[in-house]
């Protein structure tokens, strides 16, 4: 064959005129900028905050139309109780729907802890400590299952919490046997489970332990999310599982510790539920699905995967906590409570949208 | 006749025998073979769909193939996942890229291998050292020329084609320990940044490092090819000496227009 | 395997007293010697699923049917299937409507349930009642029978004009604050409670559509130091609400009793089976009426009622 | 500058080579097959075959355990009775779902058409026909409404829905007063709105209108998605909606229609369901959206769009009817039938999934 | 000089003045020009990263620019999407390839142009001649020497991204009846399959359809191009002849290393 000594060829020949190149590559004029550009630029290069201006138009206009009542300190402070519950379930819940999965169960193994921890504590009298303990290693146990089943039968999140929910919905029954396990039951035997409970005033505003450790379970994960490579691969298996796993991240380990870690955050949810309602129902978080996506959703989050903000989910539990509390404040039916509560979070969502828009 | 497929008393770095993969009716991989020697640039050549993707992705843990065996040093491997490959010092570009678009630049140079800060805040609360990240990120891409891009933090999906690519070979190479696998890696790219990524190449080679170059771009494969691999219809057809042959002929064997005279072992 | 089947279907299967209807039919099943076969709608509500729990009950042969009706109305074509099967059904609770759908009612009237614990406030207030500030939890925003049987009984008996008996919320008397719904749970008795509060800081009488309720209402009472001046009435009777009577959070509650009413349902049908005819309903109602009894430990004047010590040994849980 | 004549090069060498170029591309043997491959490939081409397998072989899993009560023809079309609420209004959540989107809001259209169907025909006297068309008009005018806000606001589907099934529940509410019309009324003045309630014996099997109506309806969506350019669009849309709007469709459009003829078929839905129950209770539909959700999910959709067929989801309603179905003729307590059903549709997902597979 | 920007006396088919767009810091399009002739080969090239794409997606209609206006033979047009383009006659192969992974290949080529059946069943029942369209599709595909792929039903996701690529470049070709617009349409392929689509892009010429090709390949560039507009930092540089430049001329005006003498109007 062609042996004839073709000796290796050179660069093409245009190419030879690179050395030459230019090394400016591109000059952007820094302009003054008025003060509206500021606030654009500022929203643009912090999304999250786009949300908090949402909720803070909702408190000005609930506070125009409802007055003092809704806006007292303490009315205010209430409100964060209110949210505490969907608060640290919409944590458990962002961390999923960033991995572009949906957790269905996460209500039922909220109420399944909080039976489990108070069943041991007041029904069997084991120490409180050893109660929580065990209630916390349920919830982890919950998540080990979910997460098994999406990651070693890789099937739909979607299906699986379905299933488990009803799983541990019926576990959590058969175990309570479908009875309450009063307050003052647990206030006397296992003081413990109810310490989210307690309160304290600051100017007016009563805060209970719960509200802080919701902000401080925000602040943690804000750190994971952010701040720790956990948190950036999170980010990289919901936003392309496969590019991920190209590019060398084990996505399915990931997929499987935010499982177990979403069970554990609900089992702290657990906590804060009976520290709320003082006593132990298993009729209890039966709209938590629900309310949990929802706040995920309206804090600006994809159930596509690959975006979403723990402070985001915080917001917006608020902003649905808001429209609640204003609405009734207000004079209004409870039907027609529903009905503009409809409206807001169409409304909510959409001026975030816009101002994101406006600002990008 | 075909240069060295088998280098004599060298053991291959890479190597690969009768792989195959099937997608139902279609045979992506038809028992190919596959050799990579220490220190050597391979280019992989052929026509579109002729499986070059499905061979390195073989070879890189992407794919499990049906059957065939990969051996890494002379020692069976069995990739599982990327990841496996990796650890074993193959670095790979993609032709999909294999980028987080929702991620930033830097998040995507090190995704899997973030570095953490030093000290108790890196080893207990396993803080990132975002800003050392950064840095490194900067400085591989200013080396490729693409610093046309405004913030190591611009989102990936906010990059224009050529430099998503420029991000994913500046990746590769940083990383590369032994072997270095770019699925056109210069496709998307201009003149300059071509040329840079050729530069590149060679300058992963001087490391010690082989690299496999799969390309569309004769010129260029004849330009630094040490050996071209030449894949057709899902096999290994032969394997050249660039200096031995022209790209004519590389283009006859590739496109069947003309069959070499001796099948590579 | 040829032991008659009688079905038993509850609203849901989550709500104690449905749970412990189904804890009586079952010991009334062992009892009889038939078999129980239980089903549930999934939310409070759900026609839907009762109807398919019908048909599979007719499809599995069964002899009798105890149902505790999601929609009383609703739920009578399916019934009508039924009977027209040759099937015993008997309405648990509430009664179907019209009542005369059912072969039988064992039922508790939920309005007259209200109305004892009205009157039993009004009383307990005495002069005051002319100025209570009343707060009322209802169970959701849906106005189904037994939530606006329980909450119009409740104002009747404590004197209010009721508007339209089928409709909550249409009253206008100035002593009411307002009505919230708490799907029946703590949760949402502590925060319909809490906004109350808001909306009127100086409610004095808190009427709870059931104890879990009114367990969450005094929660939220308590967090702010109400606790003590604040009156709470509820229905339903379970153990955990009567001990809460006892311990002084809730003033009175109306004791209705599930396992008798599944338990007498069982053997009638068990009756039917083995030949025997329909049961009758009570005089002068057009249901057997399973009683309701006022539990509180305060009582009134010449209401006649039973104290916590007595109603714990009666309770469903 | 360089005006030398440099005359227009002509191809490089190195391609002229290609004339020469084979033109056979690539071959393939045709071996014979065994039957197991001819299964095999038989579902390979076939996707939504792998449904109907996991369908059969859980009705045979059931006859087994079960027995003749369960295999009857008068169960077995009972379950097909006790599935077409779920089948019509999966339908319209099949649509929705290829396009990537979700429907919160189906069930509260169902009820509140069904109840506006009900009100003008029987309450104030209005031609039942007149009443149908009406309500079928509510239904198009609630998919308006989604679709409006989907593709005019951009908002997300799951908040638009969750807030408009707020809104149309309302409605319903408001709408009936929360009153249920008698069946025996409908039936008296409205016999039209209980048309598909009616039942013909086929070799002691009993199917109602109804049954078919669900049939026929599964069959129109099936030819518009797969035979004619709109269902094609669907996909597209669903699939990728960037690269669907630079080839040229009209994604706006595409989902606002998609929207629009959910809501219709939900208030055919509404007319089966009043078929099916008689009486029109503003209660109903309540379990609707999660039961649908379910349906097209376990029939094999994928919840980012793109992928999922109709008949899929009919067999999937049809699976999760045989589960409770039979579970319900079994002798299993409520309790662990939640339980039951909860394992089994993870099972029957696990399982379509591993046919796939080995068939692949 | 800079070789005829405009052309007197001959309408630009297409034409584009002071075209802006910004993406928050970076600035995509920086009043760039734009004119393209009936009949011709404009060649676009450029730096990555420099806004050809996004100057394309803007006469397509992709893209929606803060400021300029965009004529069609001389009326001017506001394209709010690429169906409106497409409307005109204007068709682009977009550097994303703007393909359907799921759907097949017949389906993607007639994306939004489907053919129905001839008489009622086609205008009653709105029913798709699938025969028709897969009969065409595949025709187009053999003309570019593509029907590597195993069946016209097989779903782009299963193509390698040459076959994809070439899915695209099939569909617009076949439907542009003024202008056809093709970002980079050759990246991914082979040297067969490079050639077919530049024989396609004289073909396209041949029918009095414009075509404006982007290309980083300068050999191509200069093969067929009548005119090369160099853009550069956002905006044109210069519109070059091809026949009165070198190649290197070319790259050094692209890549800054030498300024023309007359800046384009
Ligand atoms: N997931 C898949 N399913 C089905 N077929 C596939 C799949 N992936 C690849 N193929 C087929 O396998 C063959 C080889 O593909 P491959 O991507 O390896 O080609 P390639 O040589 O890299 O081509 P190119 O130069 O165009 O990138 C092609 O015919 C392709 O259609
Ligand atoms: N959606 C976006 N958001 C932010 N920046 C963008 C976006 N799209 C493009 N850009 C930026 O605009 C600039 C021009 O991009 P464009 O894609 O037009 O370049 P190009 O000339 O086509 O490059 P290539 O040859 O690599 O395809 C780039 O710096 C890119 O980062
Ligand atoms: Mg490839
Ligand atoms: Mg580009």
């Amino acid at each position: 064959m062609t042996d004839i000594g073709s000796s290796r060829p050179a660069a093409q020949a245009f190419e030879l005129v690179l050395d030459k190149g230019e090394s400016r590559v591109a000059e952007f004029e820094v302009r003054a900028r008025s003060p509206l550009q500021k606030l654009q630029h500022f929203l643009h290069a912090n999304p999250t905050a786009v949300p908090a201006i949402v909720l803070l138009l909702s408190v000005a206009a609930f506070g125009f139309t409802v007055g003092s009542r809704f806006l007292s300190m303490f009315n205010l402070s209430l409100i964060i109780q209110q949210v505490t519950i969907i608060g640290v379930i919409g944590a458990a819940q962002t961390l999923i729907v960033i991995t572009a999965g949906i957790d269905l169960s996460v209500g039922a193994i909220m109420v399944l802890c909080s039976v489990i921890m108070g069943k041991l504590a007041v029904t069997m009298g084991l120490p409180a400590p050893i109660a929580f303990v065990v209630g916390v290693a349920a919830g982890a146990g919950c998540g080990v299952v979910n997460g098994a089943l999406v990651t070693r039968l890789k099937l739909p999140p979607f299906i699986v919490t379905l299933g488990t929910w009803s799983i541990f919905f019926a576990l959590n029954l058969w175990y309570s046997a479908s009875e309450t396990i009063r307050s003052q039951e647990v206030a006397k035997i296992a003081p413990l489970l109810q310490a989210l409970g307690t309160s304290v005033n600051i100017f007016g505003a009563r805060f209970t332990y719960g509200s802080f450790f919701m902000l401080g379970l925000v602040a943690l994960i804000w750190f994971v999310l952010n701040r720790t490579a956990f948190g950036r691969h999170l980010y990289a298996v919901g936003d392309d599982p496969d590019a991920a796993r190209l590019a060398g991240i084990q996505t399915d380990r990931i997929l499987f510790s935010v499982y177990v870690i979403a069970g554990v955050i609900c089992a702290l949810g657990a906590w804060a539920l009976i520290g709320r309602i003082g006593s132990i129902s298993p009729q209890a978080g039966q709209t938590a699905n629900l309310d949990s996506i929802t706040a995920v959703v309206v804090g600006g989050a994809s159930l596509f995967g690959g975006r979403g903000s723990i402070v985001g989910t915080l917001i917006g539990a608020l902003i649905v906590g808001v429209f609640r509390n204003g609405l009734a404040l207000s004079d209004v039916d409870v039907l027609w409570q529903e009905f503009a509560v409809g409206w807001l979070i169409i409304i909510a969502v959409a001026l975030d949208q816009w101002i994101r828009k406006v600002s990008a | 006749m075909s240069a060295k497929p088998n280098v004599p008393g060298v053991t291959p770095l890479l190597q690969a025998r009768g792989l195959n993969k099937r997608y139902g009716r279609v045979t992506a991989l038809d028992h190919a073979d596959f050799d990579l020697y220490p220190g050597e640039i391979l280019a992989v050549i052929g026509d579109n769909g002729a499986g070059k993707s499905s061979l390195i992705r073989a070879l890189s843990g992407a794919l499990v193939p049906d059957a065939g065996e990969i051996k890494l040093a002379g020692m069976p491997v069995a990739f599982r996942s990327p990841l496996d490959a990796q650890a074993a010092g193959i670095e790979t570009v993609y032709q999909t890229l294999a980028l987080s678009p929702s991620l930033s630049i830097a998040d995507n140079m090190f995704l899997g291998r973030e570095l953490r800060r030093p000290g108790p805040l890196g080893t207990i609360c396993r803080m990132l050292d975002r800003k050392a990240m950064q840095r490194i990120a900067r400085e591989k891409l200013t080396e490729l020329g693409l610093m046309t891009v405004q913030s190591i933090n611009q989102r990936v999906e906010t990059l224009s084609g050529g430099q998503r690519q420029g991000v994913a070979v500046a990746r590769a190479a940083a990383f590369g320990s032994r072997v270095v696998i770019m699925d056109e890696p210069t496709a998307a790219l201009g003149v300059k940044e071509s040329r840079r990524v050729l530069e590149l190449i060679l300058d992963v080679r001087r490391r010690g490092v082989s690299v496999v170059l799969i390309s569309h771009n004769m010129p260029h494969v004849f330009e630094i090819a040490d050996r071209i691999h030449i894949h057709r219809l899902g096999r290994r057809l032969t394997v050249i000496d660039p200096k031995a042959y022209t790209m004519s002929d590389a283009v006859a064997f590739m496109t069947g227009a003309r069959a070499p005279i001796e099948v590579a072992a | 395997a040829d032991k008659p089947i009688v079905g038993l279907i509850t609203k849901t299967n989550t709500n104690p007293f449905f749970v412990k209807m189904k804890a009586g039919a079952d010991e009334a099943a062992k009892a009889n010697d038939v078999e129980l076969r239980s089903f549930a709608g999934k939310v409070d509500g759900d026609n839907e699923s009762q109807v398919a729990a019908i048909e599979n009950l007719i499809a599995a042969g069964a002899k009798g049917i105890l149902i505790t009706p999601n929609d009383s109305r609703a739920i009578v074509p399916a019934v009508e299937k039924a009977r027209a099967a040759g099937i015993l059904v008997i309405a648990l609770d509430t009664p179907l409507d019209p009542a005369s759908a059912a072969d039988a009612t064992f039922a508790t009237d939920n309005f007259l349930a209200g109305q004892m614990i009205g009157q039993w406030a009004a009383k307990t207030l005495g002069a005051k009642a002319a100025s209570a500030k009343i707060a009322l939890l209802d169970l959701n925003v849906n106005q189904i029978s037994v939530d606006v049987a329980r909450d119009q009984g409740f104002l009747k008996g404590f004197g209010i004009d009721l508007g339209n008996p089928a409709k909550i919320g249409d009253e206008k008397d100035a002593r009411i604050v307002g009505h919230d719904v708490t799907l029946g749970s703590e949760e949402g008795g502590r925060k319909a409670m809490e906004n109350l509060l808001q909306k009127d800081p100086g409610i004095s009488l808190v009427y709870t559509i059931n104890e879990p309720a009114a367990a969450g209402a005094y929660e939220a009472l308590r967090s702010v130091g109400r606790d003590k001046d604040v009156l709470i009435v509820s229905v339903d009777g379970g153990c955990p609400g009567v001990r809460n009577v006892k311990d002084g959070v809730i003033g009175a509650t109306s004791m209705q009793f599930p396992l008798l009413m599944a338990a007498k349902g069982v053997e009638a049908v068990k009756a039917f089976a083995s030949g025997g005819g329909k049961p009758k309903a009570s005089p002068g109602l057009d249901f057997v009426n399973t009683g309701v009894e006022l539990v509180t430990d305060k009582p009134v004047g010449e209401m006649p009622s039973i104290d916590s010590a007595a109603a714990l040994k009666k309770c469903w849980g």
